[in-house]
């Protein structure tokens, strides 16, 4: 619950985990979104519902056009996920506390079983990163062989959304606090940014100004999307070369 | 009352209301409806509750990218690229992430067709002796290279015909092409290597390197190399071709000319840059005028002055690819262009051209066969001098033009088929005899190029066959010692593993490598560990260009086929591929440059659209001399208004329920024409487009609102 | 007819009948409610009490508690690596399935019953690290046989140790009541 | 004084009589013994056959069809990214609007003590109640999760999980609650001295419901100042609930980031619009009862529709002012998102419902509704009030399922086309009447006390030549 004397509208200040990502050399290619789902155990919805906006992407690359023929130019590829924002405009929407801010990770979380399905989150969020799960999508067998024992699978009727790979997070900090050490940049990544092969997609601590993330933030001019909204989002896009 | 309610009790009571709403919910705790088989025995490495990481090698397409593959308990959770490796450095494309969906794929070949693999060996072993040596052909697929050079012997020792390499996406690459204009050009055949991360600039002539073409992943790592780099200015990418490519689509510049002109625009460049930096043009470039190239390419001169502009200030790097060469004048443009380079001075030099390294274990260049070798192939079918066909790694049905015949060329032959899934082939085939997947898998893949390195990719299964498959390899070796006499003398191996060390032995005593190891079995066993052998060294070939701008080339006209008012542009499917479409998740990633899922479409420019009187969505006949196609309409806004463009991958009419019957084959319009390298010239097909009247929509990823403004009211925009 | 019954039903009688009606009704529910609280049916009764009192400890078998997540299944081959040696395996009754699946080399199929919902993320290691004894919360298994719960592991209970454990420290209690540490 | 002169005058208070219910007595059991006629009457064919089309219509629409929404999900419904809110919460807020009107009559115009509410604020309070039960269930409808509805209410729980009380889907459903509770209590308590008249007047098993349902009332001097006081306390306690309901149920939208929602003046906008819906559907049930229930010409008459008439006409108006203003506001923002919004309104795909929703709310009401004589004719005023209520269905469609299309995303922009929505909707249309159906023949729909009560209160006096109606104050 944040107050309003507690916004700080600095991102700096807020925000523990973070991406860059950069336009310039994302080329569109859709590793991110393949990795993402066989990481997160995110369903196919099959032909109908993907086109009809059902699709579970928790990850769309986004293009624009510009120009006409011959001068037409594809505006550059902009893969858009959940922001992770300090101030997010799902959180106070949602009746049953299902989607909160975890004060440990600085992250959006959303507690799948908590989830009643009012889908306010999904329409409050600005970004339209939230994927609702419309229909019991069933993966036949043996499909189910290769699910992500660390992530839940979810069911009929609840919403879901990018979570910056928590499992890995929670995973890269049992191992640091097993070692009796923190974390280390680039010590594990998501698993978007691990495939990616242009390297287009940076994750890493937005606290520690030494950190990958942080660096590229401040070396390269970011923007971050929506943010006259508030929202304080924890991804930051580099447009130009 | 209440102090009677001691806290153990709240406990209870909550337990039992918790229980309550378990049955009320379905969604407590489910604990008895649950059962856990413990290991009979552990496997090596592996600890309760932990994940084990396996190297191997990515099959699901010739690259030969570096997997690491984590297993939970039996089970692959996640294919992830391999950091070691040279090739990909710990990166993947989208298919390298949906393998896992083709190892648990649903609709795999679950057990040999004979019901039992002792009979289904057995007519391997009676093919070997019923057949005369010369009656029995080799297919294979582009991956894996242990089991072609275990056939390779095997057809040396039998008297067979080396067997034949060939796969849609070599056909795609043009690779003979590519090979043959190297051979022209340096007097060395070879895959030629684009040092694409150090150039200035890059002049892409069609080549999708960002997609499909080659090495994806590796030029992709190029690609970002010359955008940002500590030590030179942001490179320019500029991109010749018809339809804007999603490689099209991150360059500068994108020039739309007309197919099979790119050769012809090449040399116009090379004349008007040579003339901007002053001396005296070269010999090769004297026989062509600009403003004559620009009318025929059909662009302003000023675009190609501008994009000579721009290679006279740089040092370029020219690349000469996919659907250019894909023409019946496809060598010359290919030489043409790699002769460009030599305006640049880069050959073997850093930032532009060399010929790729070769594997540890390869002493010289071998390419796939062209689509003319494959027409040979189906003549030898058709006339009876083959009997039998062993099929792997390829599905010749579904991946060569139909116009080829290959399916009516197998009423003549009896097909074995080595098939993971149920392809086309398979289905066509008297013996189904399926393989391993990829990840259940041993082997080795050579780096055919994408890396400095010389690279031996290795592979080891990551889990234990789901199916009753079998390798192939080891059908061969026991269908060999089954016919006995040189079949047995030919491949002398207990198994699939033992040929594998024997090959890798020669690089025991090999220096330079990324590791060396006191014995075979050592070898071995740190081959697998690490994913594979490469040498440390940069082991790439400088050509020699020197008289690369002396000769000369007659950029003819392309020829096309059929009386079409369009040019048809196949492209493959960057996320698909040719082989992605049984794979679910592969179905529905959007394609990158129209973010389509799940069908195919025919892209056509909005103006020539509005001229046909049709729609997005509207199902169009699209028919060439060879075939016709009914598919949806895309308003593609970066096309050629003279130009109609369709997605290779889709079409089947087997393959497992994800890819059946969904979309069209874009191989059924193409004709049987090749060029002079004996690729086929895929582009050079004219397209007739009729309007049906019927709609079909399109699932796209995209909102046709807010990207096109249809439906938003008020002009488009 | 009817009208007699309801007439019946309204004097002493009747109304006795009702009740004993109702009151079996709901032993019935309670009884099938019992079960579901059972312990499970187990391929073999595995004496914990016979292991533990042999000195074998947890993490022997259980090696998964102090690594990760799972604290696993012993393989069947650690057990016959015991077993194999001790002349009543091969004419105990009780281990019979035991020496017929590894001569069979099949697989017996435990119940589990220390399990929490697909949507809990549960990590053994930070509760061993932690100092947490494994009796603390699977009851002490020197007393039993087959595995049994001593208490239902619901939320409330995970979330009144973990409050407990955090104390003052207020950092601690963020990271040890963040839903974020469970579910995702 | 001549006879023509005597005889005008005689006229003009027959024709006054004729006119006014409240100077058209007749005595206590005449009417009581009307209203029964009317209750009692045995259902014709007609009434069975509507009935039972009803009923199935609600079987097979609402129940079955939420039925496979349950079990397959809401992928049966159109809802899709980005348009995750339907015609399900359309029709929340639609049925939400109509029970509006039931308290607005009752409550309001019994505060200000309006005469001509007498006859039908039984009915209206009903359709309070009746269109809260639609409400209800199609904001469950809604829920990707139903069964775990009750995860929204406070209740302790060894999770130590409450809901969140920042959400305005929180208030809204303490409001709806509340309200819900609160105007079944209005609903009952004047309910009570008709119950004990039927009491009276009745046999059998009807005997004992409504000697249950009265609660014993005698008629007792003290019983009714003691039910008087609770009416009073309601009519007053209940009229800032109702402002409340539908202003926090405008918070759902006017609180969220979203173009075209975002509005400061949702709320009075929302509450005039509940209104606008609400009288539209009070006069056409008023309109139904006269002409398919005996005797109810006589306590129903053009004098009420002619002044439902006006106000309706009053609240068109209002209802245009409060959309202009919101329309100007937002236009004037000039925020890009909400300019693309305004536009897609109009010019988009769904435009022609936009413009039929000016026309059914605006045009037609003040087209029809300004002669007093067209006012007065039941079935045109009721037909103005069922276009009206198309109107406000409109509106909330156009805020709901129309505006989310256009988000600050344009990626995203999809349309969305209903599904299983079309026979739920249909369904809950039908448990409407239904429930009305049924409670004609349950509870009286007239409430006789309290028209007794006004025609008591007034009577004819002559001042010289002058016959003037009076009122006394009772209270």
């Amino acid at each position: 619950m944040i107050r309003p004397e507690e916004i700080k509208m600095s991102a700096e200040e807020t925000g523990k985990w973070g991406m860059v990502i950069d336009q310039d050399i994302c080329t569109g290619c859709q590793a991110c979104v393949a990795a993402c789902a066989m990481e997160n155990n995110i369903t196919f919805v099959g032909e109908v519902d993907s086109g009809y906006g059902r699709s579970m992407h928790w990850i769309r690359i986004e293009r624009f056009w510009e120009g006409e023929y011959p001068e037409v130019k594809m505006t550059p590829q902009q893969p858009m996920m959940c922001q992770q924002c300090g101030h997010a405009n799902c959180e106070p929407v949602c009746p049953a506390f299902a989607t909160v801010h975890s004060q440990a990770e600085q992250l959006n979380l959303q507690v799948y079983n908590r989830c009643v399905g009012t889908r306010y989150c999904a329409n409050n969020c600005p970004y339209q990163v939230r994927a609702f799960n419309w229909r019991d999508y069933q993966r036949p067998e043996p499909l189910q062989n290769q699910f992500n024992p660390d992530v839940t699978v979810r069911r009929m009727g609840v919403m879901e959304k990018c979570t910056f790979c928590i499992q890995r997070i929670h995973k890269a900090q049992d191992t640091a606090k097993s070692e009796g050490r923190e974390v280390r940049d680039g010590e594990f990544t998501t698993a978007c940014a691990q495939a990616c092969p242009a390297n287009a997609i940076v994750f890493g601590r937005v606290d520690q100004p030494e950190s990958l993330v942080s660096q590229l933030k401040h070396r390269r001019h970011g923007v971050k999307h929506l943010e006259e909204l508030g929202t304080l989002p924890n991804v930051t896009y580099i447009k130009g070369g | 009352m209440s102090e009677q309610f001691s806290r153990r009790d709240f406990l209870k009571l909550a337990g039992l209301g918790a229980a309550t709403t378990a049955i009320l919910t379905g969604c407590g705790p489910a604990s008895r409806y649950v059962k856990r088989e413990p290991y009979q025995q552990m496997p090596e490495y592996n600890s309760v509750g932990q994940s084990t990481y396996y190297a191997t090698t990515c099959r699901e397409c010739a690259a030969g990218c570096g997997l690491v593959v984590r297993t939970y308990q039996g089970r692959a959770i996640k294919a992830e690229g391999n950091a070691n490796h040279p090739l990909n450095l710990g990166k993947t494309c989208a298919r390298g992430q949906a393998t896992l969906h083709g190892l648990y794929n649903p609709d795999r070949v679950q057990g040999p067709s004979t019901g039992d693999w002792d009979s289904a060996i057995q007519s391997v072993a009676d093919a070997f002796k019923n057949y005369k040596p010369g009656e029995i052909a080799f297919l294979m697929g582009m991956a894996p290279d242990h089991l072609f050079d275990l056939v390779g012997d095997l057809t040396a020792a039998a008297g067979m015909d080396a067997p034949i390499r060939y796969g849609a996406l070599s056909m795609f690459e043009s690779r003979a092409t590519l090979s043959k204009a190297a051979e022209n050009l340096f007097g060395q055949p070879g895959l030629p290597w684009f040092d694409v991360g150090n150039a200035q600039a890059v002049f892409s002539f069609g080549a999708n390197f960002l997609e499909t073409w080659l090495s994806p992943v590796a030029y992709t790592r190029g690609f970002v190399g010359l955008r940002q780099s500590e030590t030179k200015l942001r490179g320019v990418l500029v991109q010749f071709e018809a339809r804007m490519s999603a490689t099209g689509a991150k360059a500068d510049h994108w020039v739309p000319l007309r197919p099979g002109t790119e050769g012809l625009v090449a040399l116009a460049i090379g004349k008007l840059a040579s003339e901007l930096r002053g001396g005296a043009t070269p010999r090769i470039f004297s026989g062509v005028n600009p403003a004559e190239a620009a009318e025929q390419a059909g662009v302003e001169l000023e675009a190609l002055e501008a994009m000579a502009q721009i290679f006279a200030s740089n040092a370029v790097l020219a690349i000469p690819g996919g659907a250019a060469l894909g023409q019946s004048n496809g060598l010359e443009t290919a030489e043409a262009v790699l002769a460009l380079n030599a305006l640049s001075d880069n050959f073997g030099k850093p930032g532009g051209v060399y010929l790729s390294a070769l594997a540890p274990n390869q002493t010289e260049y071998s390419g796939p066969a062209s689509t003319e070798e494959m027409a040979g192939l189906v003549e030898k079918m058709k006339s009876g001098a083959i009997k039998a066909l062993f099929v792997h790694g390829v599905s010749p049905v579904f991946e060569l033009p139909a116009a080829l015949g290959f399916k009516e060329a197998l009423a003549n032959v009896e097909l074995f088929s080595f098939a993971t899934f149920p392809d086309e082939t398979a289905k066509e085939a008297k013996h189904v005899l399926p393989d391993h997947h990829g990840l259940e898998s041993w082997g080795y893949q050579r780096v055919a190029t994408g890396v400095s390195q010389s690279v031996l990719s290795g592979s080891q299964p990551v889990v234990s066959p789901y199916y009753n498959t079998r390798a192939t390899a080891d059908v061969l070796i026991a269908a060999a010692q089954l016919a006995g006499g040189k079949f047995a003398e030919a491949l002398p191996y207990k198994d699939e593993v033992e040929f594998i060390q024997t090959k890798l032995a020669a690089l025991l005593g090999e220096g330079d490598g990324s590791f060396s190891a006191p014995d075979a079995a050592t070898f071995m066993a740190y081959f697998q560990q690490y994913g594979g052998w490469f040498k440390n060294s940069n082991a790439l070939i400088a050509p020699d260009g020197s008289g690369a701008l002396n000769g000369s080339i007659e950029a003819g006209e392309a020829e096309f086929a059929g009386e079409g008012e369009f040019f048809f542009v196949p492209f493959v499917s960057p996320t698909l591929a040719e082989a992605g479409a049984n794979k679910p998740w592969l179905q529905e990633l959007p394609d990158p440059t129209t973010t389509v899922m799940w069908n195919s479409w025919i892209e056509i420019n909005p103006a020539t659209a509005h001229e046909l009187g049709v729609e997005d969505d509207d199902v169009v006949k699209v028919s060439s001399e060879f075939g016709a196609l009914e598919l949806p309409v895309y308003r593609y806004p970066a096309i050629r208004p003279d130009t109609v463009a369709i997605a290779f991958g889709q079409g089947h009419t087997a393959y497992g329920r994800y890819a059946e019957n969904r979309g069209v084959h874009a191989g059924d319009l193409l004709g049987a024409r090749f060029n002079e390298a004996g690729d086929l010239a895929f582009g050079g097909v004219k397209v007739r487009v009729e309007k049906t009247g019927r709609k079909q929509p399109l699932s796209r990823m995209e909102s046709i609102m807010g990207v096109y403004g249809v439906g938003l009211g008020g002009e488009e925009h | 007819m009817v009208k007699k019954f309801f007439e019946w039903l309204k004097k002493p009688m009747g109304l006795i009948a009702v009740g004993i009606a109702f009151l079996a009704l709901f032993s019935g529910f309670a009884y099938w409610l019992n079960t579901t609280q059972q312990s499970p049916d187990q391929p073999i009764q595995f004496p914990h009490k016979t292991h533990v009192a042999f000195g074998i400890q947890c993490l022997y078998c259980h090696p998964g508690a102090s690594k990760g997540p799972a604290a696993g299944l012993p393989s069947q081959a650690k057990c016959w690596a015991c077993h194999n040696q001790i002349a009543k395996t091969q004419s105990s009754a009780l281990l019979a399935p035991l020496k017929d699946a590894v001569l069979a080399g099949e697989s017996l199929e435990w119940v589990p019953v220390a399990i929490v919902p697909d949507f809990v993320q549960f990590n053994h290691r930070p509760h061993i690290a932690a100092g947490r004894n494994c009796e603390e919360c699977h009851g002490d298994m020197s007393q039993v046989n087959v595995a049994e719960n001593p208490q239902v592991m619901n939320m409330g209970w995970c979330l009144n140790c973990h409050i407990e454990a955090a104390g003052e420290d207020q950092e601690k209690l963020i990271k040890l009541s963040d839903c974020g540490t469970c579910h995702y | 004084m001549s006879d023509k002169q005597h005889h005008a005058e005689h006229s003009h208070e027959e024709h006054l009589r004729e006119k006014h219910l409240m100077l058209d007595p007749l005595p206590r059991g005449k009417m009581n013994e009307m209203v029964m006629e009317a209750m009692l009457a045995k259902p014709t064919w007609k009434w069975w056959l509507v009935f039972s089309i009803l009923a199935a219509i609600v079987a097979y629409g609402l129940f079955y069809k939420w039925g496979i929404l349950i079990m397959k999900g809401q992928g049966e419904a159109g809802v899709m990214r980005p348009d995750y809110w339907g015609i399900f919460l359309v029709n929340t807020v639609f049925w939400i609007g109509i029970s509006h009107a039931g308290t607005f009559i009752s409550a309001i115009l019994r505060v200000f003590k309006a005469e001509f509410r007498r006859p039908f604020t039984r009915a209206a309070e009903l359709m309070t109640t009746f269109g809260l039960v639609q409400a209800g269930f199609s904001v469950f409808m809604h829920m990707g999760r139903v069964w775990l509805a009750y995860w929204l209410f406070p209740y302790p729980n060894q999770r130590m999980m409450w809901p969140n009380l920042h959400s305005p889907l929180t208030w809204d459903l303490l409001a709806i609650t509340t309200y819900l509770l609160s105007s079944t209590m209005y609903l009952f308590l004047p309910l009570i001295p008709d119950l004990a008249m039927a009491r009276d007047r009745s046999t059998g098993w009807r005997k004992n419901f409504y000697k249950i349902l009265a609660l014993g009332f005698r008629g007792t001097e003290g019983e009714w100042t003691h039910l008087r006081h609770a009416m009073n306390i309601f009519a007053f306690a209940i009229i800032p609930v109702m402002f409340s309901v539908h202003t926090i149920v405008s918070w759902d939208f006017a609180a969220a980031t979203r173009p075209g929602w975002n509005s400061t003046i949702f709320g009075p906008y929302f509450v005039i619009g509940a209104l606008h819906s609400g009288m539209g559907a009070a006069i056409a049930v008023l309109a139904v009862i006269r002409g398919t229930m005996k005797n109810m010409s006589y306590f129903i008459r053009g004098e009420h529709f002619d002044a439902v008439g006006k106000l309706m006409l009053i609240i068109s108006m209002g209802w245009a002012y409060f959309f202009f203003n919101d329309y100007m506001v937002q236009w004037y923002g000039g925020d890009k998102w909400t300019q693309q919004l305004l536009h897609f309104h109009e010019a988009g795909p769904m435009g022609w419902m936009w413009f039929a929703m000016l026309v059914c709310n605006i045009v037609v009401p003040w087209a029809i509704l300004w002669n007093p004589k067209w006012r007065a004719t039941p079935w045109l005023v009721a037909t103005v009030g069922l276009i009206i209520n198309v109107g406000m269905w409109f509106e909330r469609y156009i805020i709901i399922p129309v505006s989310v299309t256009i988000n600050r995303m344009p990626f995203t922009w999809k349309l969305y086309k209903p599904g299983i929505e079309v026979p739920m909707s249909i369904g809950t249309v039908a448990l409407f009447i239904l429930l009305y159906m049924i409670a004609s023949k349950l509870i009286p729909l007239i409430p006789v006390w309290e028209v007794q009560e006004g025609q008591m209160a007034h009577e004819f006096k002559k001042f010289g030549r002058e016959t003037v109606v009076t009122v006394s104050e009772l209270e």
